[in-house]
């Protein structure tokens, strides 16, 4: 068209002026850490599993999530979920319910059969593992996968460990725990029962192996010194609970006590209910509060009728009753005694005082070391003497199937690198993704989803699972919750919020980039990208 | 994995974005249902190379509405824009920001001229759309004369005011939209009464109403989904529309450029800005708030209330300001169920 | 087909003829009646392809235009005095974009004092706004202007004013020959714009012009009109050929000849002035005039060209420039700037506010400038007697009052009429 | 060149006179111009409005000051003007009353002029009894074109016709005629009297 002149202009014409000169600072995409995965002992990437989950590829879920994680459908029904507990989406409404959703997908790889890739290759070093409860097993899948040759010797007649004997079968099925196992020997791990290792040296030198990974686990209960006459009935509660897995069903009687405030007392006391006690009471010396038991697993006890005794200690055990001390908290916390006391009736008293490591394999290991009744290992999870390494319950942490499989994989790691004449070291992490990151307004109100429970009345006769996994649509709505902390997950804010049209989009899932020609550097980008993954940085002049 | 014996637990309804639901775009979400912004097919008709200020909130504005007016009307559109920042900072000879027709005549004549556009597109039969475009000066004060009668005839414009609140092409001078007690440069914060005075208002979207037009509403650029569905709805009906946008101004309302959409939203969110739609006279929904926060809260970001809060102590007239937002909470009904 | 008709429906009449497409309305005495009349034709059906808008102020009437003319159609609208100075930033708006919007003005005087009667003070309060102003000295020259002022404007995508004296024209029943459809079709081509609102074609209109390029702006509006001086005697030319009548012309004069007065005039007054010239040449006296029909652009050689031969130009114009003196003197001055012999140049300001200009005070006027010359602007029929007690009550008294409204008690005393 | 001055007030149709009076003279070939004395027509105001006819253009565009016909519409503007002011020597003057010369006091002005050039014509009675609207000024055009001969009274009933079409038309016309007669039959008795004299 013919222009009138400088009164009249071509379209677009604008594109000359070049007005990423103004710009003082520049933003810049990042990732962070998110808090989830920053929690996580195993290590899982669960930002990174939900973000194929929410869009409905399970099967990529699933794949993601057990790059890290063997035993999805074990992990998703007896996980502590400390990533729940960091999740940011709790301080909007309520954490994104990861293990419901990590449930789900362990259930649906185990129904629709998916199996783990085997290796392109295969490594000719051999590596021993004792023990085939979680650190076990993750570590045996984890060199499986980097092309070790890898035998477990278990000390017991099946797999699992603590997984089996310590954990009740309400809370995990055994045959998705069998099923979760299986398909780690698919990968080639040899699995050798009723193998205890009592001299690791021999064991290592006769089966030819070149690096060892101890997780032995720690079935020894802690006992107390409790006066208690004859007729008394004192078990301790690995005992309960690993007798559980046999034939015989140990006798509690019609009223339990089980000492202890941690997660095994409240198995214990569930496990009594269903056998058929009356009652089932728990006696802790401290409060509610101080309890390191979990708070559902409490709720859950209290709903199935488990009653509990606090600020008390069994001072006698008498039969058929005993007699406990009222405790009041002094200024530190600390339980102290106040001489009241009061009889309870009792047919069982069950110890649930805590767990140590049977460490006699170690005799005569050279170099390794021992403190607090647990073996001392380097960040490389190796201990003192080379080319052993140790994890799970034998090694100093939280005792939970989580740490444990977090340390497999990671020992995993160790001894791959050590195998090949070097060390370890993990990547550098990025910036944790903390709240104030985030932008939390694009978020809609979204409350989280609860797992159906089985009814009351059935839990108190039966062993069927009480928590029951997610359908479908209830998994994707909670996957779909995740925040994406850190991480741009392609909303296209930065793309819309921009004054200056600075921002190039890639397409799916290639992101975004700046167009540093036009960018004023005003900063909406970053202020108006819900998950914090663009930041300012002042421009070098 | 439904039992008969298990408790049934209420089935959340399946937000496909929970992750995003006010985002811009998700990748989750048929292209369709995106906001016009997210497409790499927008037009763009703002276009970079602008010399807008960093974090400018009209030159947003203005390029959701006109990108959603333009997927409306499959690119069949022309604009009128009045004088003013949008004007000055999209075409300042020898370069225009614009990718659609676009004519600037006066600072206030926008309304009247798009009358004359879409008089012209209407007797040589065409179908092409009008939109008239202006800042609040240019809307609401000098520009108010031909806006009234472009409604009261009924034309087919849909004319958008950019609010922010003052005169900000020239200097920050108060408007007639300027919010009581506001610091600008007409109304400095000096004397017993510093700022805006407290005047009766006048809120243009109901003198708007007023003229019982097909459609009337307010949005602003903090809530993207909002702004381009009212913009595509006004596109589907014929005759006068107006849509008034509040478009914060770091430079006039002191803020960090990058406050620009969260004061928007504050904005709302405290009750002073209340979005609402109207049609043929009658009010016919508002935008509920969604976290509310006391008025306070969005004053203290800006220094244009900076004299609001120096002693220590806030000034009474944050209480009066206050009072203007639960007037409009209780008037508009912004609250949801659960808030009110 | 000759009518005896009122000027404004012949003008709306010729206007409808010109087949626009876009009308905004705006009363204002005395140009009203134009606007009902062409509104009447699209009301009924007469007018088709017509948008009638009923605008809410004169501003918004230029504005509707410009919007109309700058998405490619033609477009009329018309007003007067207070009307044209209300849009008057939209009149230098719509030459700035070069919008082939044509206009009547219905010359009337600007208040205050409000004064609804003719002179020429709303014309030339825009003649630096870049149109082209044509001057109609009766209504069939009104008529024909209106047609010739679509074409040249839609040429040189200028918008132009056709002034047309208020009540004296616009009310003025006379004998008119309305063209017919096809000779106007036939001389007026349809509007093709220069550049046009067109989503197929998109541009951005009306930027924002720095020092940098404005001068060159303006020179290139200046130049633009320019070639109008040479447009309009074509196009003259043409429409005498189509319609068997001349019309306007950039100027005309009248027994210029060997006249050694020439007087200088525009509009309705021009006829009053031939009937005197007539009257004066009977009587042996050498003298002429100049209509000037083109004010704008301002005709300076063709002017020079007639007027260089004279001893004495007499300037009688319906405007007064507060402080300085007539407009139009001033420009007739400047077309006989730098001339060896030039003649003398007599202002006179006459017919302000509708007051009659009478053949018998022309005729002393034209015999005063050359045997009783004056200096400075000369207020034809000025009553001195009351603006000498204006002048001297205003010296003794400082809270005096309203001029006007003392005027008007004085001369209400005079007659021994009660005032108002 | 024949000037006529119409007084009357806003409201009486004096206008519409003048500008029917102009179409009677360009119906007969001639040239003619009519213009109103310009203001705010607000009823009941005084209003002049004028009519020039001539054989060739009319270019002179001053108001008439020297009419060569007055029609005086109403004539309790005598007491406010001058409305015969300038009224040729040769003139017309047409009134419309029902009372004489003498009633308002324009005896002295009457005798000025050439005899039978003044007429007094009931015209407002005319008006209600044919138009049932006090609208005098198609009747004094009846009249004027009794007593000047300037224009033909078919002339003046088809520009009547023409401003007003249809049965007012017909009125206005009836109306008219009966003043047309009404002078006419006064010219010739004045005619008859001169003669006698």
């Amino acid at each position: 068209m013919d222009h009138d002149f400088a009164i009249t202009l071509d379209v677009g014409s604008s594109a000359a002026n070049h007005t990423g000169s103004w710009r003082t600072f520049r933003p810049e995409y990042v990732r962070r850490l998110p808090p989830c995965n920053a929690a996580c002992p195993a290590g899982e990437d669960i930002q990174g599993w939900l973000s194929f989950a929410e869009a409905g590829d399970y099967e990529a879920a699933w794949r993601a999530l057990t790059q890290n994680n063997p035993l999805p459908a074990v992990m998703g029904r007896v996980c502590y979920h400390p990533c729940e507990t960091a999740c940011n989406r709790g301080a909007i409404d309520a954490a994104v319910g990861v293990n419901a959703v990590e449930h789900f997908l362990g259930d649906m790889a185990l129904a629709k059969g998916w199996k783990f890739t085997p290796p392109g290759h295969k490594t000719c070093t051999k590596v021993l593992v004792v023990g085939a409860g979680p650190a076990g097993l993750s570590a045996a899948y984890h060199l499986a996968l980097l092309g070790h040759a890898v035998t477990i010797k278990e000390a017991g007649p099946a797999p699992g460990g603590m997984m089996r004997f310590g954990i009740p079968k309400y809370r995990l099925p055994r045959d998705v725990l069998d099923a979760e196992v299986a398909r780690i020997c698919d990968l080639g791990v040899r699995i050798e029962y009723n193998q205890k290792v009592s001299d690791l040296q021999a064991t290592m030198a006769e089966g030819g192996f070149d690096a060892a990974f101890l997780a032995v686990g720690a079935h020894i209960a802690k006992r107390a010194y409790i006066p208690a006459g004859e007729a008394t009935k004192i078990l301790d509660a690995v005992q309960v609970l690993a007798s559980m897995e046999g034939e015989e069903k140990p006798l509690l009687g019609r009223r339990v006590v089980v000492y202890g405030g941690g997660n095994t007392a409240l198995d214990v006391a569930r496990t009594a209910k269903r056998l058929g006690a009356e009652e089932a009471i728990i006696v802790y010396r401290r409060t509610r509060e101080k309890m390191p038991a979990h708070d559902f697993e409490l709720e859950e006890a209290l709903e199935e009728g488990v009653m509990l005794k606090w600020l008390s200690t069994i001072k006698h055990v008498a039969a058929g009753s005993i007699t406990v001390e009222k405790m009041t908290l002094d200024e530190t916390g600390f339980p102290q005694p106040t001489g009241e006391f009061e009889t309870l009736e009792a047919d069982s008293v069950v110890l649930a005082l805590g767990q140590d490591v049977d460490l006699s394999l170690l005799d005569g290991v050279p170099g390794l070391e021992i403190e607090n009744g647990v073996v001392k290992v380097g960040p490389d999870m190796m201990t003192g003497a080379s080319g052993v390494f140790a994890g799970g319950d034998m090694a100093p942490s939280e005792r939970t199937v989580t740490v444990a499989v977090g340390h497999g994989k990671k020992a995993a790691r160790a001894i791959d690198a050590f195998l090949r004449g070097g060390i370890y070291t993990p990547g550098p992490k990025h910036e944790l993704a903390s709240f104030e990151r985030l932008n939390s307004w694009y978020y809609g109100e979204a409350p989280q989803t609860v797992r159906p429970t089985l009814e009351i009345a059935r839990r108190s006769s039966t062993f069927e699972e009480v928590v029951r996994g997610l359908d479908e649509s209830t998994a994707l709505y909670e996957a779909r919750r995740c925040l994406s902390c850190g991480n741009c997950f392609e909303c296209d804010n930065c793309y819309g919020v921009c004054p200056d049209n600075a921002v190039i989009k890639l397409g799916p899932g290639q992101g975004f980039k700046f167009n540093y020609d036009f960018c004023k550097g005003c900063g909406l980008c970053a202020s108006e990208c819900p998950c914090g993954a663009i930041a300012m940085a002042p421009e070098e002049i | 994995m439904t039992d008969s014996t298990h408790a049934q637990n209420p089935a959340p309804s399946l937000k496909y974005y929970q992750k995003g639901t006010f985002t811009v775009g998700n990748r989750l979400v048929a292209d369709a249902e995106r906001a016009v912004q997210s497409s790499p097919e927008r037009s763009n008709a703002l276009t970079s190379g602008h010399r807008a200020c960093q974090g400018c909130g009209e030159a947003l504005g203005a390029r959701y509405a006109i990108d959603a007016a333009m997927r409306a009307t499959g690119n069949d559109m022309i604009a009128v824009n009045a004088t003013g920042c949008l004007e000055v900072f999209t075409t300042p000879y020898p370069e225009t920001s614009w990718q659609l027709p676009w004519l600037h005549s006066l600072f206030g004549n926008a309304a009247a001229v798009a009358t004359g556009v879409a008089a012209a597109m209407r007797v040589k039969g065409k179908k092409t759309r009008v939109i008239a475009q202006g800042g609040d000066g240019g809307t609401t004060d000098i520009g108010f004369q031909c806006l009234s009668g472009m409604f009261e005839r009924n034309d087919d414009v849909l004319y958008i005011c950019y609010d922010n609140e003052g005169y900000m092409n020239t200097g920050v001078q108060r408007s007639s939209a300027t919010p009581p007690a506001a610091r600008t440069a007409t109304t400095p914060a000096l004397g017993p009464e510093p700022g805006n005075v407290f005047g009766t208002g006048k809120f243009v979207p109901k003198i708007a109403v007023a003229h019982n037009i097909p459609y009337v509403a307010t949005a602003t650029v903090a809530d993207l989904h909002d702004l381009e569905r009212k913009v595509i709805k006004a596109m589907g009906i014929h005759g006068a529309r107006y849509i008034q946008i509040n478009v914060p101004c770091p430079l006039g309302w002191g803020a960090p450029s990058s406050d620009t959409i969260k004061l928007a939203r504050l904005a709302v969110e405290c009750g002073l800005y209340p979005i609402f739609e109207a049609e043929h006279g009658r009010i016919t929904a508002a935008r509920k708030i969604r976290r509310r926060i006391p008025v306070r809260d969005y004053l203290i970001l800006q220094k244009r209330y900076a004299h609001l809060f120096r002693n220590g102590e806030d000034d009474p007239r944050v209480a009066r300001l206050q009072a203007i937002c639960d007037a409009h909470i209780a008037d508009y009904g912004l609250l949801g169920d659960d808030e009110a | 087909m000759l009518k005896q008709i009122e000027g404004s429906h012949a003008m709306a009449e010729a206007i409808a003829l010109c087949r626009p497409e876009v009308i905004c309305a705006y009363p204002i005495t005395p140009q009203t009646h134009i606007v009902e009349g062409v509104g009447e034709l699209v009301k009924s059906g007469a007018l088709q392809n017509c948008e009638f808008i009923n605008v809410e102020s004169e501003f918004a009437a230029l504005s509707v235009a410009i919007g109309a003319s700058a998405a490619g159609a033609r477009v009329y609208t018309a007003t007067a005095s207070q009307g044209l100075l209300f849009m008057a930033e939209a009149v230098y708006n719509a030459a700035g974009l070069g919008l082939p919007i044509v206009m009547t003005l219905g010359n009337r005087a600007i208040g205050a004092p409000i004064n609804i009667w003719n002179d020429h003070s709303d014309a030339m309060s825009m003649r630096d706004a870049g149109w082209i102003q044509l001057f109609a000295e009766n209504n069939q020259e009104a008529v024909d202007l209106h047609i010739i002022a679509f074409r040249l404007a839609e040429e040189l995508s200028m918008p132009a004013m056709v002034c047309v004296d208020g009540f004296i024209l616009t009310h003025a029943f006379e004998r008119v020959d309305i063209p017919d459809q096809a000779q106007v079709d036939s001389f007026l081509p349809p509007y093709d714009p220069v550049q046009v609102l067109d989503p197929e074609n998109p541009a951005s209109i009306g930027a924002m012009v720095g020092p940098e390029a404005f001068t060159e702006v303006r020179f290139l509006a200046h130049y633009k009109q320019r070639q109008a001086l040479r447009l309009i005697p074509e196009f003259c030319e043409d429409f005498a050929k189509t319609f068997g009548r001349a019309a306007g012309g950039l100027l005309r004069p009248y027994r210029t000849d060997d006249a050694e007065t020439i007087v200088v005039a525009m509009g309705s007054v021009v006829g009053t002035i031939k009937d005197v010239i007539d009257e004066m040449r009977d009587a042996g006296e050498k003298i002429g005039a100049v209509a000037l029909v083109s004010y704008r652009p301002f005709p300076v050689e063709a002017l020079r060209d007639i007027l260089k031969h004279a001893k004495h130009v007499v300037v009688v114009e319906k405007c007064i420039s507060v402080g300085v003196g007539g407009p139009l003197a001033d420009n007739t001055d400047g077309a006989l700037r730098n001339l060896r012999d030039r003649p003398k140049l007599h202002s006179a300001i006459a017919g302000l506010g509708g007051r009659p200009i009478t053949r018998e005070s022309l005729k002393k006027l034209f015999h005063d400038a050359v045997h009783a010359p004056w200096i400075g602007p000369f207020f034809l029929d000025l009553n001195e007697r009351v603006v000498g007690r204006e002048i001297h009550r205003g010296r003794k008294v400082r809270r005096a009052g309203s001029t006007a409204e003392n005027i008007l008690k004085q001369l209400a005393l005079a007659s021994h009429l009660p005032p108002g | 060149m024949f000037q006529s001055r119409i007084h009357g007030r806003g409201g009486q149709g004096v206008v519409t006179g003048a500008e029917m009076l102009s179409v009677a003279g360009f119906m007969e070939g001639r040239h003619a111009q009519a213009f109103p004395s310009f203001g705010s027509e607000r009823t009941g105001a005084p209003v002049v409005a004028f009519c020039r006819i001539d054989d060739k253009e009319i270019r002179l565009r001053e108001p008439i000051q020297d009419p060569d016909c007055v029609i005086l519409q109403d004539p309790t503007l005598l007491r406010l003007s001058d409305v015969t002011s300038g009224l040729r020597p040769d003139g017309y003057l047409i009134v419309n009353t029902t009372k004489t010369f003498d009633d308002l006091h324009l005896r002295a002005l009457v005798d000025k002029l050439p005899p039978g050039h003044a007429v007094i014509v009931p015209a407002t009675e005319l008006a209600l009894k044919h138009v049932r609207r006090a609208a005098p000024n198609a009747a004094l055009l009846g009249a004027f074109a009794a007593l000047t001969g300037l224009v033909h009274f078919d002339s003046v009933l088809r520009a009547i016709h023409q401003a007003f079409p249809g049965k007012v038309g017909d009125a206005n016309g009836a109306a008219a005629r009966e003043a047309y007669d009404l002078v006419r039959t006064q010219e010739n008795a004045s005619h008859e009297r001169a003669a006698l004299a």
